[in-house]
This record gives C-alpha cells, structure tokens and sequence, in this order.
C-alpha cells in the first residue's frame, strides 16, 4: 500500500467514525488529484459527503468555517497549500472566528495541504508557506515528518481541529510520493501539538520537520555526531518549553528546514533561543534550509536542504 | 406619478410613490404597522448611532427596509449575516438597546466598531475582508438543516469582490439554501468606480449565473419584505438560493420625500387609517429614550474605565 | 445536419458540421488555408509535447482554435497572455519548435513546465495563482498605448474565480482595450462542480457586466477567428472590451468527426478544392521533422546535464 | 501642514515629475479615503492619471504588475496594508514577474500602505502584516519611522521601486495622524535601503522601525542608559551588514516593534545574529512588541509596546 492508497483509506475510516464529517474540496467527489477521496466516493454510504466545489479559491478558506459554525467538521481536501495563500484573507477571518464570537463558537475545521517540491512545479512549492500559516492568529499548523506517519497525522490533525479549532496538516510531497521506510502507524502515540524526539544524541540538538526530517536523520548518520534530532511536528502554537529543554540539554543547536531560510518558522526558534537560553548555548544557532533566493521549478529539490549541508552544519556545531 | 432621476429603472415595486398599492398587489401576510414602527426604531437608532463618533462609522438612514425585513422574515433558528450599516438588524431581532451601543461602540464584544454579532440571536458580523461573510453563510448554508434558510448581506460596491461572485457561484452549483440581499446605492448623479455598478443590475449578474434573482425598490418597503419572503421560502423548499438586489436611497443625499421608505410606508398607512402622529411620537419617544439611556450607560461605564 | 449531445447551444458557427459556409456567411480576409496550416501544426505540437511526459501536462487536442487565431489576429506589438494548454500560440507567433520544447519543458526559462514566455514575442504565460495572468493582462490593458487590444485567455473553469471576475470587473469599469478568450470545454455526460459551468455560459455572464460577449463554436475554426478579430477590433477603436467564449471540444474524449475543428476546416478547404493530402502530408512531414530535431536536441541537453 | 496633508502635496510633485507614473486605488479619482490623491485631482494636468478601480482586491497588486510591464509607473494607494492580504496571491505572481521573465521586463510598482494601529479598528491592524510581506519574493518592503519623514519616504520608495521593482511603503497611522517632531523633510537623505542610526549610544543597541520607534527613543531617554537606536528602515530585504556593525558595537540588543513578536521580521532580525554573532554578544537578544495575542479594536493601541516595557528590557540588556 502506498502512502497516498493508506491516506485515502483513512479519510474514509475518519468520514465513518463520525458523520459529523465532510469532505470538501475542488474534485473530492471525483477522488481528488491524488486521489486521496478516492475511498470516500467509493463507499455508498459515504459519498453524499463528499461535497465538491467550483474553483473557487478566494473564499475556499471562510467557506469552509462556515460549515464547521453549522455544526460539521469539515475536512478540506488542498491541490496544494498554495491554496491557502490565495484564500489567505478569508482564512484570517475563519480563524478569528471563534475568538471574535464572544460567546465561544467552535471551527473544528481541518485542511489537508499538500506542500513542497514533488512535482516538478517548482513555483510556491519552493517556499515555506508554513511561516505564513504560522503567524495567522487561531491557526494550528502541523507538519508530518516521516511518511508512515501520514495516516496517524491525518487523524490527529482532525481531532485536532475538533478540540484546538482551525488546524492545517501540512503533508510534504516528497513523503507522500515516497516509500515508507517503516509499517505504516495508524495513531501518533503522541500529542499532535507536542514535539518528538526521534533520535538521541548528547553532543548536538537537530530541530527539523516536514521533508527536511528524513535530510536531518541521514546527515546525523553521516557525521558520526552524537546528535539528537527532534521533530518539531506542531509548526504553530510552537512546543517552546520541551524545545527548550532538548536544546538547552546539549547546548547546541541546528535548525533544518525545507524552503527559504529569511523569515522561515526557523528563524522564530532561533530567536526564542537567542532570548531565553543563549547564556545556556555554546554555540551559534545554525540554521540550513532551502535556497534563499527563487527557484527554477526544474531545480525544486534545491528548496530542500541537501544531506552534505546538514551533516557540514551539524559537525560545525559540534566542533565549538 | 412623475419619474426623477432618483426613480431606480427596473425595480420592482408595489407600493408607488404616494404609498398606493399599485394594481393586483397585496400585502399578503405582511403586518405592516408593526414593521413600520421596526422601520421608525431602525431610523431612530442610525441617527443615535451616528452621534458616537464612532470611527469610519457609515450612516443606514434610507436603507432599512431590507434589513429589518430579513429580521422579521428569518426565524429564530435561522441566521443572518450582516455586512456592514447593519446594527438594525440587531434591534428588530431582539437585542436590547443596551447591549446593541455597548457592542456597536466595541465596548462589549470583539467586533469591529460598528458591527454587531451575537450568537444567542443567531448574527454574524463583518469580517475583516470585505465582503468575506458571505462565504461564511455560504458555508454555513452548505451545512445548514434542511428547511432553513440563511441570510446574507452586502452593499453594492462588494459585488465586484471576489467574496462575492465566488459565493454566488458556490451557490449556484451548490445549490445553498441562501437569500443574498443586496443593498445597491442610487446614484442619480452618476456612481464612481468603487460603486461597482456594472452592467444594468446586480440582479442581472446574478440571474447570469443561474440564481434566482430580483430587483427591487428599497424605497417601498413592502415589496422589499415579500420578496425577501420569496426567496426565503424557495430556500427553505430546497429550491436553492435567491439574490434579492434592493435599491437603496441613502438619506444623507437628501433625496425627494417619496425616496425615503419610512415615508413610503407612512403614506400607506395613512391612506388606511392606520397611521397617526400620536403612533408615530410613541414609537419614537420610546425607542429614543431607550436609545438615551443606553448611551448614557456607556458614556458611566466608559468613564469608570476598563474593557467590561 | 444532425445533432448530438456533442453540439454545443447557443453557439455561434459560420461553418456547419459538413464544412460549409452557413447562408450568408463569408470568410472575410481570412486566409483559411494558411489558418489550416497552422491547426495542423498546433495539433502536431500537442500530440508530440504530450509525449515528453512533462508534470500536470494537459492536452490542447480540439481547443486549438482559438489559440491560432489569437496569434493571427494579434500584430506584433500586441501582447497575449496565455493560460494553460497554450503552447499553440507561441508557435503560431513564431518562436521555433526547439525553443518552445526548451521552454515548455522548463529546461530554458523559468516558467512552470507545461507553459512558455517571452518578452520577444510578447507572450505572457500562466501564472503561479490560477487565472491571475488575466489580471496582470488588464492592468497591461490599463497601461497600453491607444490603438492596440492586448489578448488575455483561460478555460471555463477559471471562469468562477476571483481573478476572473474581479478582471472583468476592471475590463468593464476602466473600459479596457482587451480581448479575453474562454475556452470553455464541452462536457456532454454532464459538468463536475469545478468546471464552473454557472448559467448558460460564460458569455451571458460576461454581457451581464455590460461587456459585449459572443459564443462561439471551438469547432469552427472560421467562426471563431472571425469573432475574435471582431473583438480586437473594437478593442483598438477604444470601444472596450470583448469576451469571446469558445465551446471547445477536447479530442481526448473521441468526439464525433464534425467536432474537430481541423477536420472542419478540412472539409471547408476540400470542398472549394484547397485541401489535398498531398498538401496535408508535407505540413504534418515538416512540423514533425521539426520538433523531433527539437525533443533530440533537448534530450542531449539533459544528458549533458546543466541547466542552460 | 498636516502629514497627510504634505504627503498629498508629493504625491502631486512625484506625478508632475515624470508622466510615466500614475495613481491606482479604489477612489484616488475622489481624493482617497485619506485625502493622499487630493492635489492630483485638484490638478487639471494630473487628473487623468488618478485611475479609479472597483473594489477588485483579490486581483488588485497583479493589475498594478500590468501597469508596470506596460511602462506606467503605478503608484497604489491603498486604504490599509491589510488590502495586500486579499490580493497576497497576485502580489507573489507580481513580484516574481521580472524574474520569471529570464529576458528582464522591469516592473516599477510602488504600494503606499497605511498601517497600524490608529483609527480604532483593530483587526489586522494589530498585526504585522510587514512579517508576511517580506517572505513574498522579489518585493521590497520599506518602513517610514519618523512623521517628519514621510513624505520623504514617499518620493525614496517610488524612485526605489524604479530601479529595485516591487516596493511596499509602510506608513504607520500613528505617524500619519501625528504631529511631525521636526520640519518636514522632502528629501530622506540616505539610501531607502539602508538602516540608520538617529541616536548613539555605547552600552545598548536598539532595533526599531514604524510606530515603535519614537516608543524606543522615549524609553532610551527614560532609562538614561547610554542606547543606540538603530531605524531599521528596510525590512526586505534587511541591511544585516550594517546592522551586524551596528550590534557588534555594544554587543547588546534590544530589538523592538509593533505587532505580535511571534514570527515578525524581529524574528529574522534576532536568528540572524544568533548565529552569526552569538559569541559576540554579552546579552539575550532581546525582543519587545506588541501584544502576541488577539487585541480587541478597542484596545488596538496594544499592538504598540510601551515605553515602560521597551524601557524595561533597555535597562536589562544593560545590566548584563
Ligand atoms: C480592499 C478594501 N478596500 C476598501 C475597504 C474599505 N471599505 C470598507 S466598507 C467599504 C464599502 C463597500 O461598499 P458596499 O459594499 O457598497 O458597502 P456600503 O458601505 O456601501 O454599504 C469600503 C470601501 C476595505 N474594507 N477593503
Ligand atoms: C486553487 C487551485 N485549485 C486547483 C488548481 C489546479 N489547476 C490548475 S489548472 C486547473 C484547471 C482550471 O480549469 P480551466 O480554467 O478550465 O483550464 P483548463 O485546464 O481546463 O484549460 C486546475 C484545477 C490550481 N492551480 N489552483
Ligand atoms: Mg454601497
Ligand atoms: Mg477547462
């Protein structure tokens, strides 16, 4: 089973859980581009929830919180989460929603995002719309690390999204498109929004997430380094006080990520540390991401960073 | 009946310009001396409102009738999503004056100044995007019981905004049980650009997209509610959604009497007998001493100091 | 003339399914031999980019039409802005096949695979955010000198977004000199929601922002260029803007014969004695030979490695 | 003379000098919502290049892009920066046009957006909507700092625009509503790009720009600690050598600005020397801002740090 065919069997086992849920999307009901509906419409009893849309990319965002007022739980199926950007205005507003109520109603709303180099598009794929997601007040932004996690993410996300409000899973392309490299989980084990250690390590602590995880853990193989790596997996609320602890616990850091460095969700990590711990760091906060600067979409893959540079960073951090 | 240029072309009507039914209209259940002392009270509250300095405050005065109607014809159980020169709603749906200047103000609630939502009375405000709630009540449609309708709201100038004709074609191909209604401005010397009058009516653009949709005259109130009540009743039958586009006279212009729908009603009324200025000073003695003492507890809370 | 569920309502033809002029009908100054030519190649083109395996490719077969007849009818100042499934026009305007090979598979340029630019030839391709070239067509529109049309074109699809809508807003209200060309595709078992298919078309839509609006048959060649041509003109004369929808019918579905626009002008060509196999056979042998030389050199490019 | 009231009077001296720029907005043609275009149209000659649009906000940066490649000089009035959200999708496919066409079309486009607290809405006007500007690639984001400087910013950032492409001018309400400290100045003197010093100091570095920083020279002053104060100026992209300069000089920094902290441009600000000048540096990097949570419009004012708060971190980073 692939990870987009154990995907679309999730959503369908999520649709039957609950019928408070729906999918909603430009082509759900023909089994979306990936075909991650491709379950949902192939089970009777579930296809009447499968709602399609014109393309409507505006107001995809705000449609869909006002679904989730009414009393679904909307799970919106993304071609990519560039998506986001062009709804960008009425996802603030969808987001704001629930505080702007005073009286406390609840968007349990889940978008499913797609993101990263892939297909060969380049385009936003090389961005790291992440950090834009993350500075949208009432947003949650998760961010699946390893590619048989996709299905638990895919769960907890939607959970999240019932408890939390607002919630954006961001799913790299590269690990959809990827084999796993392990069975594939059916539950995260862990909370969604909390932080996780996937490899220890005493000398150095890597902080990376989404398609720069697997980069981190193979660059570690490389250098020898005894280095921790953790996946940071909740891109916003960020979990600062276990962060805090991992990186104060060697007393440096790396921070790996996909997409341009400037104004990344790296760089607000580095600057919780430069305030909070930099008494408590022996060396520089360093961070390797994608390219800097655009991207031709033939050379997408430079908007991941590369194993060399990550294990460079990592033997730097480690000989100070 | 003399024709001016503030004589909208193309808006129906069924009272005409002296308050006469015209030939073959009815009321039909519509009680009209109760919605004209609603009408009377929504004035009384733009004129009260317009005094707080409120900032980039936007007066309704002439445009009330399509707001206190969608009030009287939504039920309880059924929202509406204003947008904008839309406090009236509030008070023909229930909300005491007190808690209306006190959210209106921003004191209370987190709105926008200007803008009131409450979920017990079932009100969603303005978004901070223009026109972007829309899109909520198109969703909130989509995911609506069957039988219920939702009403949505917006001036003229958002109907060139993507808010707006991406919902309109989220409500024809999804068939979403929606009223839209449309306060469009009369321009009579001429709209500028932002006034997005294009083609001969919002109603013609939304009719091309395959809605159901109407022109009316926001200065006869009565044909305003009852083809609100159309649209509302093919929502609730599941016969999709409707675009009510009224045209609206803003008073501020100072427009002949026959323009304003206050008056329009007033001359209905009379002509049966069921208007008096005694009816008239009562209703609005009351709702402006309501109104005084609301300001005047805001004016003693704002003065104590402190969000409430 | 039989029909099917594969012709199209409310679409204007000028050739009917046999190729023959409709009563009254005249080519004007077209050239329809040298238009054929061009069909021809365009549809090589398609069938050979098809095979590169390029990402999200999507196939032009039965929509060339209107790309052809943009690039005829547009003069070298004028710039066209293409959107998705557009490869056509850069030929049509003369870039060469191994050019437009490099570009279209993202070896040269720095456009998505699948599209091509170039400031050269004044051709503006998709952009990242669906339909937004068609903005950046109208504010060049905004910014053109007196006398030239600038051609902005997408699929029906992109017809219910906002940079579509919110463009038309702009083309009616700032009265811009441009030519917009929707190809809106045929779906004779029934439109998918995000087809967009809103109304009876895009063209009654477009007219109810008060934009002149004709729709036309994509399988007609000489229907469509002679329409487009219509709408460029007005277009320089300062008459505003035109939106020319063109029922197109993808090939990929095997229509029936009378569907294929090329096939259409074949018999229109035939039956005045202008059409030979002889004559279609070195068209094809030339263009094929051309972009076979072309895909070589690319797949020596990328052997070689390096980006150009 | 009012700001608002000189800034309309160089808007109307930008368009007399070179009849390639026009004005776009949503009502320039009426004067604008506050009053920028009033001298444009009160000029007979200048009349015809104020060019009225519907509200068309989704498209609004991409027709400005048009404008751009067709030769025209577009100067966007906007009524808020806020309208740049609607319109974020186009904006990115603008700014990227000159780089995606390999052959150079240039496209001198130039936003002027109000922003910030001050005319008692709240919404975004709490935020720092400059954050996600300067992630958008290829867009310049420039921040007026001192009221007397505004019309002065008005004229760098179009002339910038010309020769660097897409630039958003940020004009914080507080400034615009304000009575300028000094004279006004017609002419900024500098480089828009570059950040400048407006107050020494030997002890403590301080980064500001828009509405804080006349907070940050008040609270320099109130805490009688020997400050630099640094106007940051260009946020995208960021002066970092001359800053580096500047923060090496005391080895101590206070970052300050409006808006929530999480993920602003001070973010950027602080990774960066996190790691390129952590051992350089005797103090946390610092960071004051606004409020990090939602803020009802009422309260908008708490977007803006206080003097006492920014005082209170000068006075910390000193002690260190
Ligand atoms: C993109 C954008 N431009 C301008 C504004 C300011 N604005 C707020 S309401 C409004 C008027 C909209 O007109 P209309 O929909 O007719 O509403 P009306 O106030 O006339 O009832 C404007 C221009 C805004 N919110 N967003
Ligand atoms: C918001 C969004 N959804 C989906 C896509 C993927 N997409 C790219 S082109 C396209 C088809 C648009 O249809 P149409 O305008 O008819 O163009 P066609 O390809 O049919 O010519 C889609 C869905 C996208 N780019 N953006
Ligand atoms: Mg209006
Ligand atoms: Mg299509």
């Amino acid at each position: 089973m692939t990870v987009l065919e154990d995907l679309a069997a999730r959503l369908a086992d999520l649709l039957r859980d609950d019928d408070r849920r729906v999918l909603l999307g430009e082509d759900v009901a023909d089994g979306g581009m990936l075909g991650l509906s491709k379950d949902v419409v192939a089970d009777e009893a579930l296809r009447e929830r499968a709602l399609s849309t014109p393309l409507t990319p505006t107001v995809l965002a705000a449609h869909a919180a006002g679904l989730a007022m009414a009393g679904r739980h909307p799970i919106v199926v993304l071609p990519g989460v560039e998506a986001l950007l062009e709804g960008l205005a009425g996802l603030r507003d969808a987001a704001a929603w629930s505080w702007r109520s005073d009286d406390g109603v609840s968007t349990p709303l889940c978008f499913i995002a797609p993101c990263g180099p892939g297909l060969g598009l380049g385009g936003a794929a090389t961005e790291a719309v992440e950090a834009v997601l993350a500075r949208v007040s009432g947003l949650n932004v998760l961010c699946a690390g390893q590619a048989e996690e996709a299905g638990a993410w895919l769960r907890a996300a939607v959970e999240h999204a019932a408890s939390e409000g607002p919630t954006v899973l961001l799913l790299p392309r590269t690990l959809l498109l990827s084999a796993p490299r392990g069975p594939l989980a059916h539950d995260l084990g862990r909370s969604a929004a909390a932080s996780h250690r996937v490899r220890d390590g005493g000398r150095v602590t890597v902080f990376a997430w989404g398609a720069a995880l697997d980069v981190a853990l193979d660059a570690v193989t490389q250098t020898g380094v005894d280095a921790a790596v953790v996946d940071v997996g909740c891109l916003a609320p960020l979990d600062l006080s276990t962060l805090q602890a991992e990186a104060r616990a060697t007393g440096r850091l790396v921070i790996v990520h996909a997409g341009p460095r400037a104004g990344g969700v790296g760089a607000e990590l580095s600057a919780h540390f430069a305030d909070a711990a930099i008494l408590h760091l022996d060396a520089p906060v360093l961070r390797v991401t994608g390219a800097d600067a655009p991207v031709r979409p033939s050379d997408e893959g430079d908007a991941i960073p590369t194993v060399a540079r990550v294990a460079e960073a990592i033997t730097r951090s480690a000989s100070y | 009946m003399e024709t001016t240029p503030w004589d909208p072309e193309g808006a129906a009507a069924l009272l005409d310009a002296e308050g006469r039914l015209v030939d073959g209209a009815t009321l039909g259940s519509l009680d009209a001396r109760a919605y004209y002392k609603q009408l009377v009270e929504a004035r009384s509250l733009d004129l009260r409102l317009g005094r707080l300095g409120l900032p980039m405050w936007a007066p309704a005065a002439g445009e009330e009738a399509p707001l206190v109607a969608m009030a009287r014809i939504a039920d309880e159980a059924e929202w509406i999503f204003g947008g904008g020169r839309d406090a009236a709603i509030a008070l023909a749906r229930g909300m005491t004056p007190q808690e209306l200047v006190f959210r209106v103000s921003g004191r209370e609630g987190r709105d926008r100044p200007g803008h009131v939502s409450s979920t017990a009375l079932k009100i969603g405000a303005g978004t901070d995007a223009l026109a972007m709630h829309l899109a909520i009540a198109a969703g909130y449609a989509h995911g609506e019981d069957k039988g219920r309708a939702v009403f949505a709201s917006c001036g003229e100038g958002s109907s060139t905004t993507a808010a707006f004709t991406e919902t309109l074609a989220l409500a024809a191909s999804c068939t979403l049980p929606m009223v839209i209604v449309v306060r469009s401005q009369l321009w009579p010397n001429g709209a500028p650009a932002e006034a997005g009058v294009l083609g001969d009516s919002v109603a013609d653009r939304a009719r091309s997209c395959g809605l159901w949709a109407r022109r009316v005259d926001g200065a006869d109130p009565v044909a305003v509610h009852n083809t609100i009540a159309s649209a509302a009743q093919r929502a609730r039958q599941g016969r999709g959604p409707g675009v009510v586009d009224v045209v609206v006279t803003p008073q501020l212009h100072d427009p002949p009497a026959h323009r304003d729908p206050i008056e329009r009603l007033r001359r209905f009324l009379d002509s049966r007998g069921e208007w008096s200025s005694t009816f008239e000073d009562v209703v609005e003695a009351d709702i402006r001493s309501q109104l005084d003492n609301a300001v005047t507890a805001l004016e003693t809370a704002s003065q104590s100091g402190g969000a409430s």
